[in-house]
Formats: structure tokens, C-alpha cells, sequence
């Protein structure tokens, strides 16, 4: 559970000790090994201070800590180099207190001057989600090396930016980013952190070697000696790996649902679904409201009823997923309401709503014609195509589908528009705030991907975001994400049909696996491997 | 005259073909002698060339019998064949040496050394200048006549008692044809080797062989000395057939003028 | 020919298994009505337990049979599709080289040239991301890959022909130059290039499967390549998802091999006679 | 009167080893004249024969056929000037289109010149196949399933169809048997008296020439080497290499003359 | 060797035509495309802003027009640089660098495995035609031609990989293991055990094809026959004539299937997870990254002008009729 965070809260050292008194397999964790993970992209650039997501944060998570990681424990924070943050009544200021004793790999002190210079220069103008993130942030003090004080132009709700934390705050070395190009620095290339992981090697098209870095600031970590990652852009074969012994670990879901059963029955590897909670995915059906059907309410009403979510999550998720039922997650229980208009399976009324919309069946049996993008970038978005495609069939809609590579869909659906439903897969990262109403808020230029290209417009539903934006009572901000969710779900801007998280296959050897949210990005301190 | 081989009652049929190659074919080949087997095309006369020197295809049926005066031939060592196409009888991925070499230690027990130095000799014996260098030299670097020495050699290298010349003579220039024959007939001379001189020039035939034998329509149509043979046809066929042969003696079709 | 074709045992082996095929596609509608691609049943039925599938269903529930026998329409249409195209742009281009001549002959090699040394599978993955996989696009990738076969041969044909004894005296004859062209010569550089059809039809069909394979099948037709890659995720625990579709290609390219050789054997050997 | 006068043609083929084909070639054929071309292989009588049939291009070199510049002539007016020269070649099956008919190839010269009406052709066809002693019965016969002899003779029938003045006959019995080469001999000269052709008899069977040639002439290594009337120019041979031709004809020494 | 040398540089000079015209092509081809780098770009980071895109667009070098790029690029392969690669940022020179080796690896063991069995099988069959033996091989290799090689890979690797463990599943060499020398050969030969095996098992069918219609054309030339009457030993015959006459058509083939060879390493290499010029080729066009692309296909173009060009000095020195003074 995650309780709201409040404004005034303090988290300090108290909430570490907790953390490592909660997880008593961490003090048995073994020194010393090398652990083979499977990792199935090799990210352009690997700095997590500019790039934002998951693939660079898997392994450079490692190296590079943020201020904060995501947590079971407390109030759903860990401290990692900030030690508490606290908000100005006026939401126009946050101080964070830093950590003491911690040195950057090169072996130069860490200091607020890092903090500064990461926020200013770095995640407001650089970075994917701190540019809207930040984008109200006027400057950073800093009172002295372990204090940094955000000033905002507006006011900022001290929760939107705590739960942002884990994902936003990378912190860079300032003096070997100083007067350089930012984006071209090599040590985008050979991260230098204050992570418990060093950069060791990267040798393109086969592996990263990370090594365990033995100044790292909490005394006893990390367990392991070196992680290897893997490359291996094929998920079969990381299931074969693993099976053959050649990797300890595929997170991500990098073995299919399908094989899982199986996977799970062979003897010395384990599945674990935990260690992804705070990386909820959304699988959306994007509507074009541009579309003179689907801007038909009772048809977007129509298709959400002709889609069986049930067999949605049992065939294509294998039940690792969650219905869903608008567009926040369950696993996100700060923002979540069940009180919103639900659509159940049935196949009669979705008719019904298309005859009463004006569409009625011509004599082949089809009402109209649709094109159909199903994202490529994961097996279930395009599954879940093939199934839309025969959902919307037996309701008479003759949908096409349209098959692009990531490039392609990108340009097809948020640049040209050129798409009638598309299916996403969106994440929901920790706060509405940052994710899921991108979706729906209008005045979103061509281009941005994961955002409102359908066209949709609702002046209430604008209002509601923006008015949230600045809202700062957390009590209140939950109250409007409430509503928020009731109004998308009424109007159906587009249909959240499941929320689903990874798995990850280990070798039982693999010790103090899922032991946060974040996991698979976090940074695998507590991480061991038995001999 | 000692008989070295002789045909009984041969019949060849090829398999798969309607009508056989050779009927009912009976003829003895002299030992010593030049023997002409004169024919038109399909009249059978390379069957007997090739049923003679043991090479007829796999699957062809042979009725009737050869028989030989001695222990049966073996190819290479006791006939050689000399084939129409000096061109395609030699390997053209193989240098003449090689050639002359596989073919002495073939049927003969030689070791590569003295096999290199028979091969000279005998290219000096079919008059091709500059032994050393040719046998070094590739078969597409001769001109046909040349390359017909070199399979010459070849078929005689084991020192064969019988050659047999398969249309030897007839891919050749007029001029090329007739110094072949005439090393033919120093060969069959010096060596006292039999020649069965396949052919479908009766007149050629007349000038080279002993005795001339006329194939027509796979069967046997008459056989005799080549003076008699072409002087006094006794057989019809035999009679058309010098009848359409043309020399410089032949009355000319046209006048002087026209 | 016929006949000629009946005495061989292989091309008889291959011709009953072409008919099959050929049957299955032109019946598919008939044999196992409705969308293939539709959810049909429990997922993972595996083979020979269900009687309703019998060839099982998979991860999505739907039928195996019902895959295999439309994948062969997608494979035919595929394969013929883009041996259409390439045989036909081959042999436009072959020709016109062989008899241009000169610099348009010269250009139009160096045009072969390029395709020819690009690798064509290389070229069709390129093309059908950049594209879009639809049938069309990947029959027509696959023919970028192909048709330099067709042209070199047309073009060589050609060539010999032009230089042929009949052809010269057709000249003497004070025959048309297009007469001879396309009475002469293009019916007789023809046979070469179709004997070698079946061929580039075969290999159509494999480049499919691996453009399938590699996820660059149409979504909207079952490919056998599409489903031996999807399949590929459950091979340990559900062979038979890749197994089924990867024998049904295999049989089907070895029927045509099998016709193809045949008729290319019987073609040449009327000509030499 | 001079049927075809050829003054200094001369042409080389390209490559490593520039073969002169025809060196400074002259030549000159009356109407009605048979001339006989010998040499050996290799001296450039068929690139001289192509030359004439319009196949090759000399480098230089003139040529009259019929009071024409032969040679400056092109595209429609070749085709049409054609008629006056055709050819027979060496090898009778390559010579037709594989899938040729008798009477097809036969027709088709006679299309190609409009010489008859469309309806009268096959009459025509059948008509020129009786004159070089086919049966017509064979016009529809494919040229592939003739023998060689019935071969050369429809090629015969088929040069002759648009009543040309001369006929380059290029090896044309060399391939035939002997029996089937002395009956084509005989409709060669045959139609020459009939139709008053000329001919351009190239042959290397020194004896065949002799046959059926007015005048010879030597041909080595692109060059013409002399030239005569046939039975003066073999009596006194001028050139070694026309001895050494003589010399290389076996004689048959029969006693009886031919039937 | 002045001739030789001329040769191999005609042949080099001759194909610049040829390259040019392949360069122009997947130029166009990739400028056609749905989306571009920063498409692909923004995709895989989750997400940016429209004035990022621009950004971006301008540090790539796309917002220039397509001619004006073409220019550059054409300008820079001119000077021998292969550009920048934008998905991977870094010189495309030197990812190729890394890559190629292991592509090499790759068709150069499958070429020699499916060359040297498919030749020997092929000498196996068409030293009698028609009999049991050729029979079977033909029938058998038939069958290998019809397999597509990335089934064979699966099973392959489910098998002797997974199944039985004997083999490693997927990799070009154990990763990060330190070994150098003899023991990284080692590795690397078991590691390629399998892909080697499903990339040639078709051309050893193939190889074998070719190889046998050759011996069967040889025995019906006359040098076999005229080896025959000279009594050459059949044995010697087989291997001396038929079979040395035959490996000239199979030469030929190994250069004509040098392109296909390549295509087919791309499927492969996906299957064994070989990060060579395949997979490569594969993230180019998946990250809209030309410049990439393009390098992948010209040096791929430039692999098969090679190998063609090894092809025809082997075959000249097989056939004394070319390239030797005639």
C-alpha cells in the first residue's frame, strides 16, 4: 500500500534502517560472482539523466542513482542521494537534504552543485520527462554542499515531484559535464556515477560489463562483483539461455507468457511477477476522433463492449495482467477509483449502440471500414490487434490491419495521424501527472509519441488536468485524478482494456529479487548470487 | 593371315532405341591389317569402332559374339582409340603432360619420372615440335590437327596392337586430314599395328586401309580389298555410294562458261 | 509431355503433392470457412486430441488446420506473385539489353549488377520496413531480389540466339528486325526462363517465411512463417506450433522443386532431340 | 555482264589477337556464274560470305550487286534490295527457326517480299518445294523432323522464293552425306540453268568445287590468292597451297565411269 | 602478376558504377520511409516533446532537404567515411569493423562446410547416375534445399542446445570470458557449430546439385570416354576428369550465391543472436538510420564484388582457357 504522501512528511535515515531490517534474505546475500542478465535492446545513449526510460535504466540505473527509489516500505520512498525533501506552503519551493559521504566513481566528491547543475542543465532542457516536468523550475540554490533548494514559477505539488523522483533524477558529475555538449559527452557513452556499480565495458551487439564499485557509500554493498548484460534481442532465445545455464536472469518479461508454465516448472528457475509495480503498462486502444464513426460516442461505447477483457487477460496475458478499468491502474491504489462507467463484454448491446449511432449492417454484414495500428514494439500489443481485429468483426466493424515497424508506427500515428484505432502501450509512471493524461489533453503537437493524436478535445477534461497541475493539497489532487478517471471513462477519449507488468525468470541462485517496485531499474545493491 | 578379332553375328541395340545400332554384323579384322568401315551417318560403323574397344554404354544389349584370337583386350593397353574431336577427347583442365603421363601409367607399371620422359618420346613421335614445351602446354593451345597428334599419341602410348580410329579425320581441314593419315599409316608401319579406320569417306578409305568394309543401315553390305572394293563394287549400294563420291577425275556438272 | 512427365516417380510424388496443395488453396474457403486469423477455441489444443482441431490450436486459440490451409493461398500468392513480377520484369529487361545492345545494354547490366550484388534478402527487409508488409510489398521485395536470374538468362538467350544460324537467315531473308525479335528469338529465350519459374517460385515462398519469420509477414493473411515465428516463443513447450506450418512449407517447396526439375528435364531433353 | 563486283573489302575482328578476316578481298561474279571459293578453314571465306550477305560489316571496301552500291544501302531499302542475294548456310537444322515448317519458312520469304497474294502462298510454297524436288505433302512437316538432304533443300527452296540473282552457298553440302551431297549438287545446277542464277560456292572439298564451279578462287589468310577458270586453274595451280589442296583430294581410281 | 594485378583492378574499377548505383538506391528507398531516426528515436526512449523532435532533427542533420544529403553522402563515401550512425552514435566505420568478422565467420565456415560436402556428396552421386547412391543424395538433398534455413536453426538449437545441452544456444563467443588465443578459437568454432550448420545445409544441397549435373555432363563428354579407352582407372577418372571438369560450374555457383549467402546470415543471425551484419542491418532499418543501412548494404555490395572477384582468379587458375595467354 501507498499511502499519500504529505506535503510536511520528512524522510530520513529512519526510513533506510527500516528498509534493511524488513528484508532479512539481505544480510545472508553472498559476496562476490557475476550475474548474466539478458538485456534486449541496446539503448542509442545510455544516460539516465537525459533519457527517461526503462532500457537505459536497466543497466545505468546501476551506475547513475537518483535522488530517490521507489519502495515497499514507508510512504513508498527510498532515499538514495536525497536523505529527506520537503515543499513550501506556497508549492513555489522544495529542499531536498543530500547524502554526506558519497563520492562519484572518479573519486570526486558528490555535492548539491551535482544536484544543481543535473536539474538545470540537464533534466529541465534535455530530458523527455523533466522538460514538462520541470519546465516551471527557475533556478536551484545551493546553501551549502548537502542542501539544494528548487524554486518554482509556479506551484508544484511536492507529491507530483516525490513520486517523479525514482524516474526524473538521475544525478550527473558536474564537473565532467561542465561547458560541454551535453548530449555528446563520452561519458554518456562510460557512465560515471555514484551507483554501487562502476562502468566496465561495453562491447556492442553482445554485452555490458558492470563492476562492482568498492567505495560505494552504503558500507557492505554491492554484493555482487560484476553484472554482465547480455544482449539478446530475441526473447526465445533468452528462454534458451536461461535453460542452458548461460544467463542467471531475463526481467522484463524477456521469456514469453507463453513459455512461462513451462518455464517456471524446470528445475533451479524461478518466475517472479513482483519488482514492477511501479512500472505499470497500459495497453490503450488509441481512438482518431477525427474519424466520422468513432467520433461517434455511442461506437467508441460499442467497441468497448465488443472487447471480452476477460479473455484479453487470459489468452494474450496468460492472466499476467490486470483488467482495466479506466486510465489509471490498480497498482497505482494513491490515484485509483473503481467508481467509473464500466463496459462489460457483450456483443448485443455493442450492436445495438452501432444501430442506434446510425450504422446499421450492410448485406456482406459489415457497418464500416476501420484500419487498425497495433503498436509492434511488444507481442501483446500486436496480439491484442489480431484480437480487436475479429472483436470488432463480430460486431460488424471490418477493421484492417495496418502493420508498421517502431519508426514507421511512430510517424503513422503521431506525426501523419494516419491511423482509425491504434493500440498502445502506454506506461503509468507513478502520477497522472506525468503519463496517462497526456493521453487525453488537447493542444499536443504532431510528433510527441504517448500523447493525445487522436484529435480528442474536451474543454472540462482540459480544465481538470491543468486545474490538478498546480493543485498541491494531495487530498484534492486524488480527488480530481477521481474525476479525471470518471470523465475518460464516460467519454471514452480512448479505452484502457488491461494493465499488465513484467515478469522476470531467475536461477534460484539469483538472491533479493523484487525487493522494490522499480526493481528491475533499480540499482541491485542488495543483489547476491549464491555459489 | 591370323584373324585378331572376330565378329559373330553382332547385333547392338542401344537402350532405349528402336532399331538396333548393328544386325547380324560377321567380320574378321586381320591382324596387321588397315581395315576401312565406310558408312553414312547411322549406319553403324562407330558402334562397331566402340564395340570393338569395349566402350559401348551402360545397358546396351549385345547379341552374337566377339571373339579375339588371344586373352581379351584390355583399353589402353591392347587398343587405342583415337575420336573424331581432337577438340573434346582431350581433358581441357589437364595439360598435355598429364594427359601422357595418366595415360602411360594406366596400363603400364611407371613411375612418374620415366612416364615424363616416354611422354616426350612420343610426342616426337606424332612430329609435334618442341616435345617439352607442348607436353607443359594446355590441349585448347593446338590447333585441331595438332591436338589429334596428342590424342594419337595417347591412344598409342601403351603400345597398343590394335588402334582404332573413330572418324579421326573427319572434323579436320582437307590439308590437316590428309597429314593424319599419313601418320596413321607410318604408325600402323613402323609398329605393325592393326587399324580399323572408321569413315564415311569411301574414297579416303580407299587410299589408306587394306580392306574396306560397307556399312549401311547397321548391317554389313559388303567387304573387300580396298583395290578391288573401289575398282569393282559388287553390291549395289557400294556402286551409289562411289557413284556420289567426287574426285578431280569426276566429270564436272557445269561447263566452262556459263 | 505429359506423359513423359507421369514416367518419373519423384515428378509424380511432386505433382500429387502440388495438386493437394493447389487444392487446399483454391478450397480453403470451402475447407475451413471463415477467418482463419479468428479465435476459435481453447488455446494450445495440442494435435490429434480435439477432433474439432485436429491439428490443435495456439497460443490465441485459433486453428492450426485452419492456418495451414490458408498459409498455402498466402505462400501461392506470394510465391507466383513475385515470380510473376520477376520473371516478367527479367525478361523485359533481359531482352531489351540482349537486343538494344551497346550503351542501353551496358547500362541496364549495371542496373542488374547492383541488384545482383546487394544481397535480395537484405534488400527485401529494407524495402518491407520502409513499406509496410502487405501482400503486394512483399511479393514485389521479394521480385527486387529475384528478377536479375530471369534478366541475366533472358538477356544471354538472347545474345546466342542473335547469333544464331536462323536468325541470320532471317536477315538475308530481308525480315523485319521487330519480326525477328518477337517471332524469332523471344519464343525461344523464353522456355529457359520459365523452367527456371519454379525455382524462383520455391524460393519466393522461403523468402516469405523468413520475412514472416522476422515480422514482416502481412497481418492481415496467415503466413507459415508468421506462424513458425510466433510459435518460436512456446518451441520448448509447444513444438508443434512451428513444427506443423514448418512441414507444410517444406512439402510444399519440395513439390515444386520436384515438378519444376522434372519439366525443366523434359524441356531439355525436346530440345536436344 | 557483271552480276556482283567486290573491290578491297577488308574488315578485322577485335580482340587481343586482331585477325584480319579479309585482307584487300576483290572479287567479281557474272550472272549465271558459279564462282567456287576455296581455302582452308580459317581463311576467311565465311566472314567473306557474311560480308556479302549483308551479316558483317567490312572496314572497308566496296561492293555493286545489281547495279546497286550494296553496301550503302539500309534499312527498309536493304530489306527490300535484299531479294537479289540470298544464302544457304552450312548447318541445314540450325538454319530454321526450331519450330519452322517447311512450308512456313518457305511462305514467310515469300511474304516478306509480297511476291504472292496471301491466299496464293501456300500454292506458291508447295510449288517452290516441288522445284528443289520435295514432296509438297512435307509443307507442313517441321523442319526439325526432315533429314539433313530434305533440310537443305527446303533452305534451297526457301533462298530461292524471292527469285534472287545470286546465292552464297556457304558450305552448304559440307554437312550432307555423300549420296544426299551429289543429288543437292545436281538441283543446284539445275536450278541455276533454270532460273539463270549466280552462285558463290564456297566449299573446302576441293573436288565439290570442282564439281560444279565455272571459275575458282584460293582463299588464305584473308586474301585471295588466285583466281581462274576452273579446270585451267587446277591443271596449272599457281600457289603451293593450291598443290597441296590437289594433292590432299584421294582418288577413287575406279574403272568404270559413274552411273 | 602485373596481369593479374590489372585484372583485380579493372574488375575494382568497374564495379564503382555499379556501388554508385546501389548507394542512390537505398538512398531513395530509406527516404521514402514512414518515419525517420527521430521517430525511432523518441520511440524507444518512451516519449519527448515536438521541440525536442526538432532538436534532435537538427543534430542528426535531417532537416536538410534529400538532395542535399545525398550530395553529402555520396561526397563522403567518395573520401572512403561511412558517416555517423545517429541510432547507435558512433562512427559507422567502426561499428561495421566490430561486426564484420563475425558475419565473415559466419558464410566463410558455412561456405566451406556446404562447399566441401556438398562437392564431395555431389562426386558421391554423379559418379554413377542413377544408382541407389545418387538416388538417395538426390532425393536428400532436395529435401535439405527445401528446408527454410531458420527452422532448421530452431530445431537445430532446440536439440543439440537446449534439449541436450551440448552446444551453446546463442552468441558468436562466450561473452566477457577473457579467453584469448587458441581457447577464444575454440569457443568461437563451438559457438558457430550450429548457425554454420543452418545457413549451409541449403547451399550443401545445392553445392551438391550443381556438382552432381556436372559430373553427369562430364560423362558425356568425350575426354571421359577417350580416359576410358585408354584404360584409366575409373576411380581416377571420377576425381581426375569428371569430377575436376565439374568443380568449374560449382565455382561459378559459389560466387553467384555469395549475395544470397549474405541474405540469409540476416535470419540467422537473428536465431543464434549473432551480432553481426544481419542483426545489424536489421537495428538500422528498424532505427530509420540511413547512413547505417547504407553502410551495411555497401559493404556488403562491396563482400560480394570480392567474392566474386575471388571466384574469378580461382577459376582462372582452374581453367587453363581463361586469363592465361591463349
Amino acid at each position: 500500500m501507498l499511502p499519500s504522501v504529505s506535503r510536511r512528511t520528512l524522510l530520513g535515515t529512519a526510513a533506510a534502517l527500516l528498509a534493511s531490517t524488513a528484508l532479512p534474505r539481505l544480510a545472508r546475500a553472498a559476496e562476490g560472482g557475476r550475474l548474466v542478465v539478458a538485456a534486449d535492446s541496446e539503448p542509442r545513449q545510455l544516460n539516465p539523466a537525459i533519457v527517461a526510460s526503462n532500457g537505459v535504466f536497466f543497466i545505468a540505473s546501476k551506475v547513475v542513482e537518483p535522488l530517490a527509489e521507489a519502495s515497499y516500505e514507508g510512504d513508498g520512498l527510498r532515499p538514495l542521494l536525497a536523505t529527506a525533501w520537503e515543499g513550501s506552503d506556497d508549492g513555489r519551493t522544495i529542499t531536498f537534504t543530500l547524502r554526506e559521504g558519497v563520492t562519484w566513481h572518479d573519486g570526486t566528491p558528490f555535492t548539491s552543485a551535482d544536484v544543481a547543475f543535473s536539474a538545470m542543465e540537464v533534466w529541465k532542457p534535455l530530458q523527455n520527462i523533466g522538460r514538462s516536468l520541470f519546465a516551471d523550475l527557475e533556478a536551484v540554490d545551493t546553501p551549502d554542499d548537502h542542501t539544494a533548494v528548487f524554486r518554482f514559477s509556479k506551484p508544484t505539488p511536492l507529491q507530483l515531484i516525490a513520486n517523479a523522483l525514482p524516474v526524473v533524477s538521475s544525478v550527473l558529475p558536474k564537473h565532467l559535464y561542465e561547458g560541454t555538449d551535453i548530449a555528446a559527452n563520452p561519458a554518456n557513452g562510460a557512465l560515471v556515477g555514484t551507483g554501487p556499480f562502476t562502468w566496465g565495458e561495453y562491447r556492442p551487439g553482445e554485452y555490458y560489463l558492470l563492476k562492482r564499485n568498492p567505495a560505494y557509500w552504503n558500507a557492505g554493498e554491492p554484493h555482487l562483483e560484476e553484472i554482465v548484460f547480455r544482449v539478446l534481442p530475441d526473447r526465445a532465445a533468452a528462454a534458451s539461455s536461461l535453460e542452458a545455464g548461460e544467463i542467471q536472469l531475463a526481467a522484463f518479461s524477456a521469456v514469453p507468457l507463453a513459455d512461462l508454465a513451462r518455464i517456471a516448472g524446470v528445475p533451479g528457475l524461478e518466475v517472479v511477477t513482483k519488482g514492477y509495480e511501479a512500472l505499470t503498462y497500459q495497453l490503450v486502444v488509441e481512438i482518431n476522433h477525427r474519424n466520422e464513426y468513432l467520433r461517434n460516442l455511442k461506437v467508441r461505447q460499442a467497441i468497448a463492449h465488443a472487447i471480452d477483457k476477460r479473455y484479453v487477460l487470459d489468452a494474450i496475458f496468460l492472466g499476467y495482467a490486470e483488467e482495466a478499468t479506466g486510465p489509471v491502474p490498480k497498482n497505482a491504489p494513491a490515484f485509483y477509483t473503481g467508481d467509473v462507467t464500466t463496459y462489460g463484454f457483450d456483443v448485443e448491446k455493442a450492436k445495438a449502440l452501432l444501430d442506434e449511432a446510425g450504422f446499421p449492417a450492410g448485406p456482406d454484414g459489415v457497418r464500416f471500414r476501420l484500419n487498425l495500428l497495433p503498436a509492434p514494439y511488444f507481442n501483446e500489443t500486436r496480439q491484442f490487434g489480431d484480437y480487436l481485429r475479429q472483436a470488432l468483426a463480430a460486431i460488424g466493424i471490418d477493421a484492417t490491419i495496418v502493420a508498421n515497424d517502431s519508426a514507421g508506427h511512430q510517424k503513422a500515428v503521431y506525426t501523419d495521424h494516419a491511423f482509425d484505432l491504434a493500440i498502445a502501450p502506454t506506461v503509468f509512471r507513478g502520477d497522472p501527472a506525468i503519463s496517462t493524461t497526456i493521453l487525453v489533453r488537447s493542444g499536443i503537437p504532431a510528433g510527441v509519441p504517448f500523447s493525445n493524436q487522436g484529435g480528442y478535445v474536451s474543454p472540462a477534461l482540459d480544465a481538470l488536468v491543468d486545474e490538478a497541475l498546480v493543485t498541491l493539497d494531495p487530498a484534492k489532487r486524488v480527488e480530481l485524478y477521481d474525476e479525471f478517471q470518471r470523465l475518460v471513462t464516460a467519454d471514452l477519449p480512448l479505452i484502457n482494456v488491461a494493465d499488465w507488468s513484467f515478469t522476470s525468470v531467475a536461477s534460484d541462485k539469483v538472491e533479493n529479487i523484487a525487493t522494490n517496485p522499480r526493481w528491475a531499474v533499480s540499482n541491485w545493491a542488495d543483489v547476491g548470487l549464491e555459489e | 593371315m591370323t584373324s585378331l578379332a572376330t565378329c559373330d553375328r553382332l547385333t547392338v541395340r542401344y537402350p532405349g532405341a528402336a532399331r538396333p545400332a548393328l544386325a547380324d554384323l560377321t567380320l574378321a579384322l586381320h591382324a596387321g591389317e588397315k581395315l576401312a568401315v565406310v558408312g553414312e551417318s547411322g549406319s553403324g560403323k562407330s558402334t562397331l569402332a566402340r564395340a570393338l574397344a569395349g566402350l559401348l554404354p551402360v545397358g546396351t544389349a549385345l547379341s552374337g559374339a566377339i571373339r579375339w584370337s588371344g586373352p581379351p583386350p584390355r583399353p589402353g593397353r591392347d587398343i587405342g582409340t583415337v575420336f573424331q574431336d581432337p577438340g573434346a577427347s582431350l581433358d581441357p583442365l589437364l595439360t598435355v603432360g598429364a594427359h601422357l603421363v595418366e595415360g602411360l601409367r594406366a596400363p603400364l607399371p611407371l613411375g612418374r619420372a620415366e612416364a615424363r620422359a616416354r611422354a616426350a618420346a612420343l610426342l616426337a613421335r606424332v612430329h609435334i615440335p618442341d616435345p617439352e614445351r607442348a607436353l607443359a602446354a594446355w590441349p585448347h593451345q593446338f590447333s585441331g590437327g595438332q591436338a589429334q597428334r596428342i590424342a594419337i599419341a595417347l591412344a598409342i602410348a601403351a603400345g597398343p596392337h590394335l588402334l582404332v580410329a573413330d572418324e579421326a579425320t573427319s572434323a579436320l581441314d582437307v590439308l590437316v586430314q590428309a597429314e593424319i593419315v599419313a601418320l596413321l599409316r607410318e604408325l600402323c608401319r613402323d609398329a605393325g599395328m592393326t587399324l580399323l579406320f572408321i569413315t564415311h569417306d569411301i574414297a579416303l578409305a580407299g587410299t589408306l586401309a587394306d580392306r574396306v568394309a560397307v556399312l549401311h543401315d547397321a548391317r554389313l553390305v559388303e567387304i573387300g580389298p580396298a583395290a578391288r572394293l573401289l575398282a569393282a563394287p559388287r553390291e549395289p549400294y557400294t556402286r551409289a555410294l562411289l557413284a556420289a563420291q567426287l574426285d578431280l577425275a569426276s566429270p564436272r556438272l557445269v561447263g566452262t562458261r556459263p | 509431355m505429359i506423359r513423359e512427365l507421369l514416367r518419373r516417380p519423384e515428378a509424380l510424388l511432386g505433382g500429387l503433392l502440388l495438386l493437394l496443395i493447389a487444392g487446399a488453396a483454391l478450397l480453403a474457403p470451402v475447407l475451413s470457412p471463415g477467418d482463419p486469423l479468428a479465435i476459435a477455441g481453447r488455446p494450445l489444443v495440442r494435435p490429434f486430441t480435439d477432433p474439432a482441431f485436429p491439428l490443435g490450436t495456439d497460443g490465441l486459440g485459433r486453428d492450426l488446420l485452419a492456418g495451414v490451409i490458408h498459409g498455402v493461398r498466402t505462400s501461392a500468392a506470394i510465391g507466383l506473385a513475385a515470380a510473376l513480377v520477376a520473371v516478367l520484369a527479367g525478361m523485359l529487361v533481359g531482352t531489351a539489353a540482349g537486343f538494344a545492345g551497346g550503351l542501353v545494354d551496358e547500362a541496364l547490366m549495371r542496373v542488374v549488377d547492383a541488384f545482383q550484388i546487394v544481397p535480395g534478402f537484405l534488400l527485401a527487409l529494407a524495402f518491407v520496413s520502409v513499406t509496410g508488409p502487405s501482400l503486394a510489398v512483399v511479393a514485389i521485395a521479394i521480385a527486387l531480389g529475384a528478377w536479375t536470374g530471369p534478366a541475366r538468362l533472358s538477356r544471354s538467350r538472347v545474345l546466342a540466339l542473335r547469333e544464331a544460324d536462323f536468325v541470320a537467315a532471317a536477315r538475308v531473308m530481308g525480315m523485319h528486325p521487330a519480326e525477328i525479335a518477337l517471332r524469332q528469338v523471344m519464343p525461344l529465350a523464353l522456355p529457359p526462363v520459365l523452367a527456371v519459374t519454379a525455382v524462383i517460385v520455391a524460393g519466393a515462398i522461403l523468402t516469405e517465411s523468413a520475412l514472416s519469420f522476422l515480422g514482416l509477414g502481412d497481418p492481415n493473411a496467415v503466413t507459415w512463417g508468421g506462424m513458425i515465428a510466433e510459435g518460436r516463443n512456446q518451441l520448448r513447450s509447444a513444438a508443434y506450433l512451428s513444427i506443423i506450418p514448418g512441414i507444410a512449407l517444406v512439402l510444399t517447396v519440395i513439390s515444386i522443386y520436384l515438378v519444376g526439375e522434372a519439366l525443366t528435364d523434359v524441356l531439355a531433353g525436346k530440345r536436344q532431340s | 555482264m557483271t552480276l556482283l563486283d567486290a573491290r578491297g573489302l577488308a574488315k578485322t575482328y577485335p580482340g587481343e589477337r586482331r585477325i584480319r578476316a579479309l585482307d584487300d578481298v576483290s572479287l567479281s561474279i557474272a550472272a549465271g556464274e558459279t564462282l567456287g571459293l576455296i581455302g582452308p578453314s580459317g581463311c576467311g571465306k565465311s566472314t567473306l560470305a557474311r560480308v556479302l550477305a549483308r551479316l558483317a560489316t567490312p572496314d572497308a571496301g566496296s561492293v555493286r550487286l545489281d547495279g546497286l552500291d550494296w553496301l550503302a544501302l539500309s534499312g527498309a531499302g536493304l530489306r527490300h534490295a535484299r531479294r537479289r542475294l540470298q544464302m544457304v548456310f552450312q548447318d541445314p537444322a540450325a538454319a530454321f527457326h526450331p519450330r519452322a515448317t517447311a512450308g512456313g519458312a518457305v511462305a514467310d520469304a515469300l511474304r516478306i517480299h509480297r511476291l504472292v497474294p496471301r491466299r496464293d502462298r501456300p500454292e506458291a510454297a508447295a510449288a517452290l518445294l516441288r522445284q528443289v524436288g520435295l514432296s509438297p505433302d512435307l509443307a507442313r512437316r517441321p523442319v526439325a523432323t526432315l533429314s539433313g538432304g530434305q533440310r537443305q533443300r527446303v533452305a534451297i527452296a526457301r533462298a530461292i522464293a524471292p527469285r534472287p540473282r545470286l546465292l552464297v552457298l556457304d558450305e552448304a553440302v559440307s554437312a550432307l552425306d555423300a549420296s544426299v551431297r551429289a543429288r543437292v549438287l545436281d538441283l543446284l545446277v539445275r536450278l541455276q540453268a533454270e532460273l539463270g542464277l549466280a552462285y558463290l560456292f564456297i566449299g573446302h572439298d576441293l573436288a565439290v568445287v570442282r564439281a560444279v564451279s565455272h571459275r575458282i578462287a584460293v582463299m588464305d589468310a584473308g586474301q585471295i590468292i588466285e583466281t581462274g577458270p576452273a579446270e585451267a586453274l587446277l591443271s596449272d595451280p599457281g600457289s603451293p597451297l593450291l598443290r597441296r589442296l590437289i594433292a590432299a583430294v584421294p582418288a577413287l581410281h575406279r574403272k568404270d565411269p559413274p552411273v | 602478376m602485373p596481369r593479374l594485378l590489372r585484372r583485380v583492378a579493372t574488375r575494382l574499377l568497374g564495379s564503382i558504377p555499379v556501388l554508385v548505383i546501389v548507394v542512390v538506391g537505398v538512398f531513395l528507398l530509406l527516404n521514402s520511409a514512414g518515419g525517420d531516426a527521430v521517430d525511432a528515436y523518441l520511440l524507444s526512449i518512451g516519449g519527448g516533446d515536438a521541440q525536442q523532435a526538432e532538436e534532435l532533427r537538427i543534430r542528426f542533420g535531417l532537416d536538410q532537404s534529400v538532395t542535399a544529403r545525398l550530395a553529402l553522402t555520396l561526397a563522403q563515401l567518395a573520401r572512403g567515411d561511412l558517416g555517423y550512425s545517429v541510432a547507435l552514435n558512433r562512427p559507422i566505420g567502426a561499428v561495421i569493423a566490430e561486426r564484420l568478422p563475425n558475419t565473415l565467420w559466419l558464410m566463410g565456415s558455412a561456405t566451406a562446410l556446404s562447399f566441401a560436402l556438398g562437392s564431395a556428396l555431389g562426386v558421391l552421386a554423379g559418379r554413377r547416375p542413377g544408382s541407389a547412391a545418387d538416388r538417395l543424395l538426390s532425393a536428400g538433398s532436395l529435401f535439405l534445399y527445401s528446408i527454410p534455413n531458420f527452422w532448421l536453426g530452431l530445431v537445430l538449437s532446440v536439440v543439440f542446445a537446449v534439449r541436450l545441452r551440448w552446444l551453446p544456444v546463442s552468441g558468436i563467443e562466450t561473452i566477457a570470458s577473457g579467453k584469448t588465443g587458441l581457447a577464444r578459437a575454440a569457443d568461437i568454432a563451438q559457438h558457430l557449430v550450429l548457425p554454420v550448420s543452418a545457413l549451409g545445409m541449403i547451399y550443401l544441397a545445392l553445392f551438391l546439385r550443381v556438382m552432381r549435373a556436372g559430373m553427369v555432363e562430364a560423362w558425356g563428354q568425350d575426354y571421359t570416354l577417350a580416359a576410358r579407352a585408354r584404360g584409366v582407372a575409373p576411380w581416377r577418372i571420377t576425381l581426375n576428369h569428371a569430377a575436376r571438369n565439374a568443380l568449374l560450374p560449382l565455382v561459378t555457383m559459389l560466387g553467384l550465391q555469395a549475395a544470397s549467402m549474405l541474405g540469409g546470415s540476416v535470419v540467422i543471425e537473428s536465431v543464434f543472436g549473432i551480432p553481426g551484419f544481419g542483426r545489424l542491418a536489421q537495428e538500422a532499418v528498424a532505427g530509420r538510420d540511413g547512413p547505417l543501412l547504407m553502410g551495411v548494404i555497401l559493404v556488403s555490395a562491396l563482400m560480394v564484388v570480392a567474392a566474386n572477384l575471388l571466384v574469378d582468379l580461382a577459376y582462372g587458375a582452374l581453367d587453363p582457357r581463361v586469363g592465361g595467354p591463349r
